[in-house]
């Protein structure tokens, strides 16, 4: 029954996000700025790919190629949004 | 209302594989959302004028168990949905309550900190990082407490109706949902906290 | 279709006034920034006036030759699902016009933004221009007059006006000497331009800031440099000091006519800082009560010692910030923290 | 707050627009009760889930809302006929400006495109109805809330005066402190999110609902073009929604987010409201370029030339349009880098622009090209879009931009593209469908009269307009004096937009005698159409297909009609039908009245009306509505009836 209800996927990806986390949490510790946002930024897309994968079955579906696309198309969006945004109010800035 | 037997109940009719297949649109909606969102954040989180700075307010401790509570929810909605899937009504209700009693656990800590950000001299109109961070904040917890109000009747609807295509399509849709949620979590767990207390 | 003959005419109307029409003020320019902008337009116009003319010579032959009529009754048109050869001429030579437009824009924007050629040797002429309401302050240190209203010039010598709001955003635009660019409220723009045409030119808010938008003109009166220093010694020798009181007055006020004063509000209420959005920017409404603590980092400005004045405006460095903020460094504040 | 704020008062224009407004409303209200029609209104429009029906409202409320912005428009143009005229005072004329951009875009062009879309898509592609036909109403109630909710905004406690974009610090509580920008945020903030659902609606209605064997390179452009418009909504709208939401608590609740201390950065808001706004600007030209298509296919008896570089093109412009928002404000003061990158993008939309240009131009090519009234608009819209086009690449050069820049020459050049884009696309899409939903053409004589006065008068309208802006005229000014010399080609302009208003008028009159005259059209195909739609008989009924039709190519319906082989002779079966619902109706209610006493900062109404729309929710999520079934007899009765002599 526990087997039946705890499906080992399910339990790989919980325990999988948890380990995520807490590597993140080196952050905490003085290294190179870079070097923290590229571990913040691998950790969070690793855990949002886990979620969509694992628990969300986005490959299940029969419409798996839109759902690609869109979710393509939506962080395509929403990069462009933050980065242009910042390319234009901080990095691209001179006076 | 043809019902396809070879699929699991929540995708068995038409109507309901469109309400999935919108409901992912939706959430690509709702990317753009938070992107928005994080964009507002990240333009001004160093301008917090003579308020407190993100690394003045932020403590590990509170985000760490709210970052817990609900990675350990996404969990039991999944395992909420899996017993769905081999038809165990009463399992499914027991892992959609947990969920629930998780999500008020997680909305209860946010309040806290938020009375504990006001306490510190963070108001909302305290400065253009403080407005930020909040709404960001409120906009997922606002989400987080729809998703209560809504696992609610979906929860009601499964003890009065049972399982079928109908309630299982809403629960499925709804653990979407909540798996969203937890996922825009690690990025503000990640890129406001963390960020803030590098 | 009647109407492509008028729309034509135009057209080539348009292009026969381009050449010496002065009641175009964009293309009647007086100056070197002007000048390059005139040039782009009309550059740019020739270039599609070509475009139009190949979409509209095929059009007029499609609507001519294959209109239904009684001699081509029961003709049934083929079936055709396209041709690759002239899909791809008219994706690569509209590319290759853009291309040619990206390279003269990113030039003459290049060249717009800097002081004009020519003149760089020269030591600028800085002009802080703000603005209140519905009217235009212009500040100048170096000689520390002040007028509202009205902006005096020398002509072949460059200008640098440095530009802020005491409101909502408004764009400063002397079309004959430059192109536009907003003043906000808190930082500073700058526009490079030089009058090599002694004249009186037309200025002016173009972005919408509320009712009295309309009236938010000003007059720029270029003028030889003796003239130039004739005027200021005539403002300094017969105007009254702009005291802190009569500024605050003079912001409060919504329209009012020209004025002139022999002192600047920069040493009371200096301009934000310059560069770009600061992180932890303090700045308080219309800049006033903070700008005050500022006080003793502005010496009031005077005519001897112009280089002072001209690079003292940085009020909001942080006292902890060894090096004042270059506003090109903005990133490092968004990672350093 | 005292009774003579909360009205509008002072202004004798105002005095008459709110008689009228309350005498139109009684007439309505008399005349429903005296004709016994408020059973009708409720069954058959109110409640209705028909796409058909919800297409028809919507595209009602875009004319209302089209002449509502043209009143605006028409008095704009009257003040600045002339130096120093004294017809409006400065505030009132913030006031018109602003609510034209906002109504024609927003609550014109928008909704008008929606109806076009809701009627057409779901019987171009072979569908029983949109996918999700409850939500659909959601949507159009939600829409048209937001839409009253800004028009009650002129009589009730003021209009927004600070531009449609609503640049801060001007749109601020400090500058702004009436309540007109509340209504702004929240108007806006209410259609803003019926429209989100309409762009989910229309992806899976078009993703999963079309008729077997019609792959996506088989969709009539039309359907193509509204699908990739849709992918543009949901992803552009949530911007919107922050922007407004952001904008609202900074207006309402204290938030620094744009203010001019305490660290708020006032460009912020127009780089959120660009990053929505350009590819709004797709929004509502893409669909037409789909209209477009489909007409000029139509009568140049053709089929559409470079059907897949149409599809790329748009798929180009859905991209690119998200790259280019900065092109709104390269005068802010950013780096020359900034402002190449975004001139470079900007003019880069100009080459997939052309090359539909050129596929229609060689569409009409060895064509035989019939001169209807929808197909003269479809033609007209080439000439002059492309001036649009060309100034919009000439606007795109960043240096250039600087003298552009708000002046008249930007006004000319929006208008150029939007006029000819959008509304011409969405008349001449009027004019070919209306046989469609009503079952006769309007009168072809008369349109072409209203055609001619609104093509000659449009460019006399907005062709000055280009010249007044090198002049140095700037958008936006209430009055000028006479020594600027705007004086001549202003009144120019008002004699077209006298023009323009004639023929506006002739639009309506047209429909209004055709409504009476024009012979009813029996075959259902007037137009000798090529997609689907025209397959049936006009009007549609309820169901749309008695059976659905199998797609092998493009055009299905014109080959068929060549070949004199049926698209509907299989077995007909029974119909599955969704139900009637007030439920879309009372949400649309009960957000009106939230976002009402929202604006007044009403709190505690504000709270019962937000309750209130929360239970119409979990009422619509404890439905159990199946829909019903139309038996099979009556899906053949009505067919024979409806097809008459045809079958």
């Amino acid at each position: 029954m526990l087997k039946q209800l705890f499906p080992v996927k399910h339990v790989v990806g919980y325990v999988a996000s948890l380990v995520l986390t807490l590597i993140a949490l080196v952050v905490l510790m003085d290294l190179p700025a870079a070097v923290e946002i590229g571990i913040l930024a691998v950790t969070a897309i690793l855990q949002a790919s886990l979620q969509l994968v694992m628990f969300m079955h986005i490959g299940e579906s029969s419409e798996k190629k839109s759902l690609y696309i869109n979710i393509a198309f939506a962080i395509f969006m929403a990069l462009v949004t933050i980065f242009g945004t910042l390319f234009i109010f901080v990095w691209g800035w001179y006076a | 209302m043809k019902i396809d037997a070879t699929q699991p109940l929540e995708y068995g009719t038409e109507e309901n594989r469109n309400k999935i297949f919108g409901f992912w649109l939706f959430m690509g909606a709702e990317i753009a959302l938070f992107a928005t969102l994080f964009t507002v954040y990240f333009v001004l989180v160093d301008r917090f004028a003579s308020g407190p700075s993100g690394a003045d307010l932020f403590v590990i401790g509170p985000v760490l168990a709210e970052t817990f509570i609900l990675l350990t929810s996404s969990f039991t909605i999944g395992l909420a949905v899996h017993s769905m899937r081999l038809g165990l009504k009463k399992q499914m209700m027991i892992f959609m309550v947990i969920t629930l009693v998780l999500g008020a656990a997680f909305l209860g800590i946010e309040i806290y900190e938020f009375f504990h950000y006001v306490h510190e001299g963070a108001a909302i109109t305290t400065s253009a990082f403080t407005s930020s961070l909040l709404t960001l904040l409120g906009t997922h917890g606002a989400h987080v407490t729809f998703g209560l109000l809504w696992g609610t009747a979906i929860l009601l609807q499964v003890r009065k109706y049972g399982l079928d295509h109908k309630t299982a399509n809403k629960s499925f849709i709804f653990s979407l949902y909540w798996h969203f949620l937890d996922v825009v979590w690690i990025f503000i767990f990640s890129f406001v906290y963390l960020k803030g207390l590098m | 279709m009647k109407k492509r003959g008028p729309l034509l005419a135009l057209f080539f109307g348009l292009t026969m006034l381009l050449s010496g029409c002065s009641s175009l003020t964009v293309l009647d320019p007086k100056g070197p920034a002007a000048r390059t902008l005139s040039d782009t337009i009309i550059f740019s116009i020739l270039m599609m006036v070509g475009v139009l003319a190949v979409v509209y010579i095929l059009y007029v032959y499609m609507l001519v030759k294959y209109r239904a009529k009684k001699s081509n009754e029961g003709y049934v048109p083929p079936h055709e699902e396209g041709s690759t050869k002239l899909e791809i001429t008219w994706t690569v030579i509209p590319i290759i016009i853009v291309l040619i437009l990206s390279v003269v824009t990113v030039r003459t924007t290049m060249a717009v933004e800097n002081v004009p050629e020519g003149y760089e040797n020269q030591e600028p002429l800085v002009i802080y221009a703000s603005s209140s309401n519905w009217k235009w302050h212009f500040s100048y240190p170096e000689q520390g007059i002040e007028t509202v209203n009205y902006v005096n010039l020398p002509t072949h010598r460059p200008v640098e006006f440095r530009m802020y709001s005491f409101g909502p955003i408004t764009s400063l635009w002397i079309p004959q000497l430059a192109g536009q660019k907003y003043a906000m409220s808190d930082m500073v723009t700058k526009i490079n331009l030089v009058a090599d045409v002694p004249g009186s030119y037309m200025g002016k808010n173009a972005n919408f800031n509320g009712e009295g938008f309309a009236h938010m003109n000003f007059e720029a009166l270029a003028m030889s440099q003796a003239e130039f220093d004739e005027w200021v010694q005539d403002v300094k020798n017969n105007e009254g000091e702009l005291t802190e009181a009569e500024f605050d007055k003079l912001l409060e006020t919504p329209h009012v006519g020209r004025m002139s004063f022999a002192s600047t509000h920069l040493s009371f209420s200096p301009p934000p800082e310059e560069g770009h959005h600061h992180s932890g920017s303090t700045e308080k409404e219309n800049g006033n009560q903070e700008h005050q603590d500022n006080k003793e980092k502005f010496p009031e400005p005077s005519s001897t010692d112009e280089d002072e004045a001209e690079f003292d405006f940085d009020p909001n460095v942080h006292p902890d910030d060894p090096t004042p903020v270059d506003p090109g460094d903005e990133s490092t504040h968004h990672e350093g923290h | 707050m005292k009774w003579d704020e909360f009205f509008v008062t002072g202004d004798p224009l105002i005095y008459g627009a709110m008689v009228s407004i309350v005498l139109v409303s009684l007439a309505i209200l008399v005349g429903l009760t005296y004709f016994k029609k408020w059973g009708y209104l409720w069954r058959e429009w109110l409640t209705t889930v028909d796409h058909k029906k919800i297409g028809v409202m919507y595209i009602l409320a875009a004319l209302i809302m089209l002449f509502r912005g043209g009143v605006d428009a028409v008095m704009m143009r009257a003040q600045t006929s002339m130096p120093d005229m004294k017809f409006l005072d400065g505030q009132h004329y913030n006031e018109i400006f602003t609510t034209h951009g906002v109504i024609m875009i927003l609550f014109m062009a928008m909704p008008f495109i929606f109806g076009l879309m809701n009627v057409i898509i779901p019987l171009q592609i072979g569908a029983r109805d949109v996918a999700f036909p409850r939500l659909n109403a959601i949507s159009f109630w939600l829409f048209f809330a937001g839409a009253m909710l800004f028009n009650i905004s002129f009589v009730i406690g003021g209009s927004p005066d600070a531009g449609w974009s609503a640049y801060f610090p001007l749109a601020g509580i400090e500058f702004s402190p009436h309540v007109g920008n509340n209504y702004y945020s929240l108007a806006l903030q209410i259609s803003g999110i019926g429209t989100l659902m309409t762009g989910l609606n229309f992806i899976v209605t078009i993703m999963k609902m079309r008729a077997p064997g019609m792959t996506l390179m088989k969709m009539p452009m039309f359907t193509w073009s509204v699908l990739i418009t849709s992918v543009i909504i949901i992803f552009a709208f949530p911007v919107l929604t922050v922007a407004l939401l952001l904008m609202m608590f900074d207006r309402q609740f204290g938030t620094q987010f744009f203010t001019m201390q305490n660290g708020g950065m006032d460009m912020l808001w127009a780089n959120l409201f660009w990053v929505w706004g350009h590819p709004e600007v797709y929004i509502v030209v893409l669909p037409a370029f789909g209209i477009f298509s489909e007409i000029i296919s139509t009568f140049a008896k053709k089929n559409l030339y470079g059907y897949k570089s149409m599809v790329i093109s748009m798929l180009v412009i859905s991209g690119l349009s998200f790259l280019v928002w900065a092109h709104h404000f390269y005068t802010m003061g950013q780096g020359a880098m900034v402002n190449g990158f975004f001139s470079i993008t900007t003019m880069a939309i100009a080459v997939p622009t052309g090359v539909k240009i050129f596929n229609w131009l060689f569409t009409l090519h060895k064509g035989r090209i019939e001169f209807t009234t929808p197909m003269l608009y479809s033609l007209a819209f080439i000439p002059i879009f492309t001036i649009g086009g060309v100034t919009g690449v000439m606007l795109a050069m960043a240096s250039a931009d600087y003298q552009y820049h708000n002046t008249m020459f930007l006004v000319a050049h929006f208008h150029y593209v939007l006029i000819p884009g959008t509304v011409f696309a969405v008349i001449a899409g009027f004019h070919y469908w209306f046989p469609k939903v009503f079952g006769f053409r309007l009168n072809e004589r008369r349109g072409k009269t209203a055609f001619w006065f609104i093509i000659i008068s449009f460019n006399v309208t907005f062709f000055p307009l280009f010249f007044l802006g090198l002049q140095g005229m700037t958008r936006r000014m209430y009055t000028y004096s006479e020594e600027t010399g705007f004086g001549p080609l202003n009144m120019l302009s008002m004699v077209g937009a006298i023009g323009l208003t004639i023929g506006f008028i002739l639009l309506v009159y047209n429909i209004y005698w055709s409504t009476r005259y024009e012979p009813r059209d029996t075959t259902g195909d007037p137009w000798d159409g090529r997609s689907l739609e025209w397959s049936m008989p006009s009007p549609v009924p309820v169901y749309n297909f008695a059976v659905v039709p199998e797609i092998t190519k493009r055009d299905e319906f014109w080959f068929a009609k060549q070949e004199g082989k049926s698209l509907s002779d299989k077995k007909i079966e029974k119909i599955h039908m969704p139900s009637n619902s007030g439920k879309p109706f009372i949400l649309g209610i009960a957000f009106f009245f939230l976002g009402f006493f929202v604006v007044f900062s009403w709190w505690t109404p504000a709270i019962v009306a937000g309750i209130a729309v929360l239970l119409t929710m979990a009422a619509m999520s404890f439905d159990r509505d199946d829909g019903y079934y139309i038996p099979v007899e009556e899906v053949v009765q009505s067919e024979k009836r409806l097809r008459g002599e045809r079958v």
